[in-house]
């Protein structure tokens, strides 16, 4: 294996220390911009799927807060740490479940987040179905597909 | 930037609440009216399915055949409208003119044979006589009715499914409106999900003209009090007529067939009772994502294309239908899937065919029968006759319905497979009738049995000659010489007083 | 982002290249090992499905019985082994012990009646065996290999499916190794999404022994050439036999029914073929994505869950499994799902089932007619015999199917629909050999006409007693009295020479 786990905790600790200090006080451009993106989520060997299959998308060049955490502004701020600081913690301490699912609270911001960057070609479309993916089922990360194809042990 | 909210649209139109003019619409609205004129394409067909208006019953080329044909349709609604003609759906666009014009309604006449409440699901112009005659109007004459009619302007249309003003989703069909209340629901309060499909199930479903006997007569009516399967339906029918026949009482019956003397039903397009409870269905995925899909008509907004059809007729079709939700898929891939639970459906449905040919066949032979017969032959007939009326009711399911079992595969299959045991069933009880005297006779191909019968309409029926050219023909009356009195929305022959 | 292609990580292990032992996996594989021994659990069912290993034939409680009971398998097996045992598969580790201990195997005799064969999907040792004695193997004295057998170590295990020394996936059976390879196909090029269905293949297919007369005798066979549908199967087993029986010349023969004298083909577990062009098969959704999904069982990196059972057993289960990809859906609608498709199959399995009770009967009453027979009796009988015999196939391929239908609803249903069709003309042409002399035997429940046999082992046909108690059970010989002589791995009675 890649990383000695002992290794990798104290990294991850870092890491959560830092997130929730960033929700604390406010970020500097520089780290709020960096733990956006997929170098950063994909970090965590628990993210490699999603990293895979996003990478694999169309949307490829955009960062995974792009999607997973409101847009600008301090409700960035309070949900990235918070969410960030779950993570970390469930990922040091606690059991991650066996399939990561959705919190509600991830589903609606990125919801907002589809129909924030797609409302020009959405006006009549908005509300037709509770999300955009209950139609945009494989958006971004291919949840239908094989699990040979994303989905792997060890991760 | 500032980006508009993006939220259901309502519009504020200057229509008149009970505007129902198509044409009245095309001005606010120009790119949904162009895919609107879409529908008036009807060359393409699909595999299964498509616009071309052929004749079901007939095997062989487009446009009056096709491939795919069920060669005992006129056998097995002999005595009933049905026999004279049925056609492959096509698009909205052409629900009047094909009504207007078709040989079900008897326009050799003054009197039409069926009631005005085949207008129902054929023009918004319900709106108004609804309005204006309530409950009188279904049984009111179908042909004076005519000649108020515009093919274009009046044929299902914006106003069938919209609020003129609001442009809101809105029920105007009175059974579904009806039959929603019975269950206990109100569209009204329905989610916009929901409302996808409902719009649709004002017309794709099965229904019946209410018996005067049991209230306002004619009126349509959905028949789902026990629930929309066909085991259900065939309960409800059970009770929802006058008839006084022997085993048959209080049954509802839209036709006794000529040739065994059978009390039967006739079920119409069951799209919406077959979807509800299918894969897609189940899942909340409304009719109209698969045909509705959302188009890009000005490159810029998009909008819900209004040409009702197939998905499946192009590869860009299937793209931008199924791959929104599919998206890992091949259209061809897709395609392929539908196909493979078309082609079992098709197979099963030309058995049960062939075999509720064969029930109606084993019951003129025992009804012919003349030797010996056990004591409880009379019972024995009912039962046989109880089990083709079963039988045929559960083909015509999934005859009716119009995506050769894609909507749901497993209902479709199911079916099939319970309109063979009926069927078989009615044949057993027939044979015994006869103490099996008569099962020699039908001993190998149904084809070499009972012939299909490829010509029959109510011209032909003036001719003793055609009604000499077949066995089953033969228990039709003739019907007096006559000339049309009525086409499309024209008087075309002289009028009697 | 550098984030690895998702591909098994491989192993150096310590391990001998020819190890086989189960236990050796243990120390390095703690926690597949752990998973492996969830196995064990033998004490659950879901509605359908699940590990409980009752009888299939009982209808009623747990332990022994089950509310979904096939009541007839003992009469439509009649004459073959299956019909003296035949339960609900359980788990993997319970393979051996299940195959040492069952009463299809003649352990009252130093002759097991069926080959060595059997070995092929329920033990490692296959590989040293295979090895050791190439095709001679396969014809051995079944019994002479018992007392090398540890119930534990040597059930289906890691060396099965896996290399011991990089656990990289492998195939160890013969006859899948050379399926593919008779159909241009080799595993060893397989992607990894394929090698994840297909190391299931190895045993959960529908399987032959080879007619001595075509080949290596008793070798184990699949038969794909043709393609992997009952149609193509039933094609295939036309000329892969040595029979000169008439009317089935050339075809290959599981058994010949005591009671209707028909030349059987029996089915097993054809798992792989039912799912393959399947909803999920299709879409490349692999056995392990359902059977095998990944479990954190240190809380943290996941691993493959190498417990093998039914991903229904409850809400995380269905979560876990199904909900990998459909993660819009609760555990409840997903399991209603299933159990919509299971509903279905059930009821049409449980038709097709009587059916096939019906013909063998009409073929027996015609057998024993004595009165004046038509001209062409013999033709008659053999065609009613051929009926019988595709028509129990296709009943089979269903029901020896382990998913009730889920994996592959429309052919399922499909294949129940023609099974059926195929029986009733079995029972058509049986009463036509008797000019309908025996139809009146054949009227109303089948239940009335035969009934369901309970009870059957080897120990019960030494019993004349028995063999009187059910009219059908007459047709078989009455075995010498016997007492056991080997059970599970060891000598139970005296050597005889
Ligand atoms: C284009 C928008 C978008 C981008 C970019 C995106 N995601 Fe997602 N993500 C989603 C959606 C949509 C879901 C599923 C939400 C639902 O319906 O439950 C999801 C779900 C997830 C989940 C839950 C597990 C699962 O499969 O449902 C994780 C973890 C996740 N995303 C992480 C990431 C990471 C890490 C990145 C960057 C590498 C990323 N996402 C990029 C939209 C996005
Ligand atoms: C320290 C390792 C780690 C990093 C780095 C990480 N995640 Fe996660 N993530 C996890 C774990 C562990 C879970 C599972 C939590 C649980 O089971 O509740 C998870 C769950 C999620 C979920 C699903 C739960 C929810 O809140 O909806 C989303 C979405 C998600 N992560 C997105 C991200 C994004 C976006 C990033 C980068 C900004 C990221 N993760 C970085 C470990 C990590
Ligand atoms: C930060 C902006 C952004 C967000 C958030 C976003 N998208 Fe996109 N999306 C894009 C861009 C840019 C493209 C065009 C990519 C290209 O064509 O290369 C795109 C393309 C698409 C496409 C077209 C894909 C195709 O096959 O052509 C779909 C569908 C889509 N997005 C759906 C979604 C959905 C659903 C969500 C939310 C789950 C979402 N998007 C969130 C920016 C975004
Ligand atoms: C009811 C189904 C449905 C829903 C809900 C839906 N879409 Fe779509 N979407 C479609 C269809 C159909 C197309 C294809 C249109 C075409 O190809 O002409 C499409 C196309 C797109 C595209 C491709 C580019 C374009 O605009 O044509 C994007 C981006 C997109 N949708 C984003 C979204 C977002 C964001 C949402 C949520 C607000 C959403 N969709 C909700 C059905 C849906
Ligand atoms: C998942 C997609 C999907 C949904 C949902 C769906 N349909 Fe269909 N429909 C199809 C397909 C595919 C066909 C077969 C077309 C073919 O064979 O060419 C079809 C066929 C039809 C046809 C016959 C079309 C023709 O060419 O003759 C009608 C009418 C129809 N559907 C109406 C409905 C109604 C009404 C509903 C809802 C109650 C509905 N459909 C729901 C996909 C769908
Ligand atoms: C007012 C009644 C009515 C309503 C509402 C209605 N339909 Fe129809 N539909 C018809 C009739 C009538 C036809 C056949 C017209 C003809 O063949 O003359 C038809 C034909 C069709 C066809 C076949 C077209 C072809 O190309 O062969 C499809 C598909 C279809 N409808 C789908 C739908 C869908 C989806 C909805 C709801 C969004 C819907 N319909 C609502 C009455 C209706
Ligand atoms: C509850 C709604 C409803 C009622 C009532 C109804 N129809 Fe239809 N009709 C449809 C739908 C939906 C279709 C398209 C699907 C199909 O053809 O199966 C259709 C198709 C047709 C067609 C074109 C295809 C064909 O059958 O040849 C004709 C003509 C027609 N109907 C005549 C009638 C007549 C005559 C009556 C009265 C006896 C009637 N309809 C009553 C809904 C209805
Ligand atoms: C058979 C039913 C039906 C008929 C007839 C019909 N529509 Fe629609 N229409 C719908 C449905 C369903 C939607 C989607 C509404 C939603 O998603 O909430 C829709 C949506 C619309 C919208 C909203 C924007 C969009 O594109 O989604 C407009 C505007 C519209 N229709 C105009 C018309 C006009 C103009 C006509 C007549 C030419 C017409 N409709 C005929 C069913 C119908
Ligand atoms: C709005 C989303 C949506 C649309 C549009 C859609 N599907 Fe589906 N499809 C689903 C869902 C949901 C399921 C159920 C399984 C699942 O949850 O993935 C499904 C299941 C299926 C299946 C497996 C079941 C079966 O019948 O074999 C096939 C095949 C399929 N779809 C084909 C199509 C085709 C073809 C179209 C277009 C005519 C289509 N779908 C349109 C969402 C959709
Ligand atoms: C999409 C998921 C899925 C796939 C793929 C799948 N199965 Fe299944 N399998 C199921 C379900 C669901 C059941 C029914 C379990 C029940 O009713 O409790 C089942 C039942 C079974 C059973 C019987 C289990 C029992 O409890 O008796 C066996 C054996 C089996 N599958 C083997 C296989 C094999 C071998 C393959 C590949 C050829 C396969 N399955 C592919 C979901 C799947
Ligand atoms: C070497 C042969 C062999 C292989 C390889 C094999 N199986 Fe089995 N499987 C069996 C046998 C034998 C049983 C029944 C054991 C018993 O009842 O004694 C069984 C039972 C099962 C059951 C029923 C368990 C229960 O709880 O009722 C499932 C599910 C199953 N196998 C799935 C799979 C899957 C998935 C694979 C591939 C990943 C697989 N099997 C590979 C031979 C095999
Ligand atoms: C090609 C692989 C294969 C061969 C060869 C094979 N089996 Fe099996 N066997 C299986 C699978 C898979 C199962 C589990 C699924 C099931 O029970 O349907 C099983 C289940 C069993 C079981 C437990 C359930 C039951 O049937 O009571 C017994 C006992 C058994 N087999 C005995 C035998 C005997 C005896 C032979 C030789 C005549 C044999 N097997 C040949 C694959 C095979
Ligand atoms: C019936 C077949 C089968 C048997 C028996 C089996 N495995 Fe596996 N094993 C698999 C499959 C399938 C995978 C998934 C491989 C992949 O996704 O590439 C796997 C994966 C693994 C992996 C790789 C990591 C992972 O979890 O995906 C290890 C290690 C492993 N098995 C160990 C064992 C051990 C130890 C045993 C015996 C106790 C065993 N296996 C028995 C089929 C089997
Ligand atoms: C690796 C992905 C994957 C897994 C795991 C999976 N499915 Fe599916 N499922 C699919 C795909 C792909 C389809 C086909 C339709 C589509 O493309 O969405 C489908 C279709 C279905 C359908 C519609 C077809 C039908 O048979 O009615 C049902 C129901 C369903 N799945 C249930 C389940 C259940 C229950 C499980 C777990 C036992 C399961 N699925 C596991 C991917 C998966
Ligand atoms: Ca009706
Ligand atoms: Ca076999």
């Amino acid at each position: 294996m890649k990383v000695p786990p002992g290794g990798m905790k104290t990294l991850l600790l870092a890491l959560g220390l830092l997130l929730v200090g960033a929700g604390i006080y406010g970020a500097a451009d520089f780290s709020m911009k960096a733990t956006d993106e997929p170098a950063f989520c994909g970090s965590c060997h628990i993210m490699y799927e999603v990293v895979r299959t996003q990478q694999n998308s169309v949307h490829a060049s955009l960062s995974c807060n792009d999607c997973h955490a409101p847009a600008g502004g301090i409700r960035k701020v309070m949900f990235k740490a918070k969410a960030g600081a779950k993570d970390v913690y469930q990922n040091t301490f606690g059991d991650v479940l066996d399939v990561i699912h959705t919190t509600q609270a991830t589903k609606d911001v990125v919801n907002e987040n589809c129909m924030a960057c797609h409302t020009m070609t959405n006006i009549n479309v908005a509300d037709a179905k509770e999300s955009c993916t209950d139609c945009h089922r494989q958006v971004p990360h291919f949840s239908k597909s094989p699990i040979a194809e994303r989905r792997v042990a060890n991760e | 930037t500032q980006v508009p909210d993006p939220e259901t649209p309502s519009y504020k139109t200057k229509l008149a609440a009970d505007e129902i003019r198509n044409s009245a619409f095309k001005k606010q609205f120009p790119l949904h009216y162009e895919t609107f004129l879409a529908n008036n394409d009807d060359t393409q067909m699909t595999e299964y399915a498509g616009s071309v208006p052929h004749e079901k019953h007939l095997c062989g080329d487009l446009p009056r055949a096709y491939k795919y044909c069920q060669p005992y349709l006129k056998n097995l609604w002999m005595g009933y409208p049905f026999s004279f003609e049925y056609n492959r759906a096509r698009g909205h666009t052409y629900a009047l003119y094909d009504l207007l014009h078709i040989d079900r309604i008897n326009r050799y006449s003054e009197e039409a044979g069926l009631p005005s409440t085949c207008y129902t699901c054929k023009t918004p112009k319900m709106v108004e006589w609804v309005e204006k005659y309530d409950d009188d109007f279904w049984a009111m004459e179908f042909h004076s009715f005519r000649e108020e009619l515009d093919l274009d302007d009046h044929t299902i249309g914006c106003a069938t499914c919209h609020d003129p003003q609001s442009m809101d989703l809105r029920i105007t069909s009175v059974p579904l409106d009806e039959a929603l209340k019975r269950m206990g629901q109100d569209w009204r309060e329905a989610s916009r999900n929901e409302m996808r499909s409902l719009v649709c199930a004002q017309c794709h479903v099965e229904y019946y003209f209410q018996d005067k006997a049991l209230g306002p007569e004619a009126k349509p009516v959905f028949p789902w009090d026990l629930g929309k399967n066909p085991e259900n339906v065939y309960e409800y029918y059970k009770d929802k007529g006058s008839t006084e026949r022997k085993g048959f009482e209080g049954n509802f019956v839209d036709w006794t067939h000529a040739v065994s003397d059978t009390p039967m039903i006739k079920i119409q397009h069951p799209e919406y009772e077959t979807w509800y409870d299918g894969p897609h269905g189940a899942a909340g995925v409304s009719c109209s994502d698969c045909h509705m899909p959302y188009r890009r008509m000005d490159g810029k907004k998009k909008i819900s294309s209004h040409h009702w059809t197939s998905p499946l007729k192009s590869a860009e079709s299937i793209g931008r239908t199924c791959g929104q939700c599919h998206a890992d898929k091949t259209p061809e891939f897709l395609k392929g899937r539908v196909v493979y639970t078309q082609e079992r459906t098709w197979e099963q449905l030309l058995v049960a065919q062939d075999l509720s040919v064969k029930a109606h066949e084993a019951v003129r032979l025992a009804r012919a029968f003349e030797g010996a017969k056990p004591d409880n032959y009379e019972d024995l007939i009912i039962a046989a006759q109880e089990r083709i009326r079963k039988g045929q009711m559960f083909w015509d399911w999934v005859s009716a319905e119009n995506s050769a079992g894609f909507h749901n595969p497993a209902k479709a299959l199911e079916t099939l497979a319970r309109s063979q045991q009926y069927s078989q069933e009615a044949v057993n009880y027939a044979m015994q009738a006869t103490g099996y005297a008569t099962a020699p006779k039908l001993e190998g191909n149904i084809k070499d049995i009972v012939a299909p019968i490829k010509e029959h309409s109510r011209k032909l029926q003036q001719s003793q000659e055609h009604l000499d050219s077949h066995p089953w023909l033969g228990y039709l009356p003739l019907l007096p010489e006559a000339d049309l009195v009525w086409d499309l929305n024209k008087r075309v022959g002289p009028e009697t007083p």
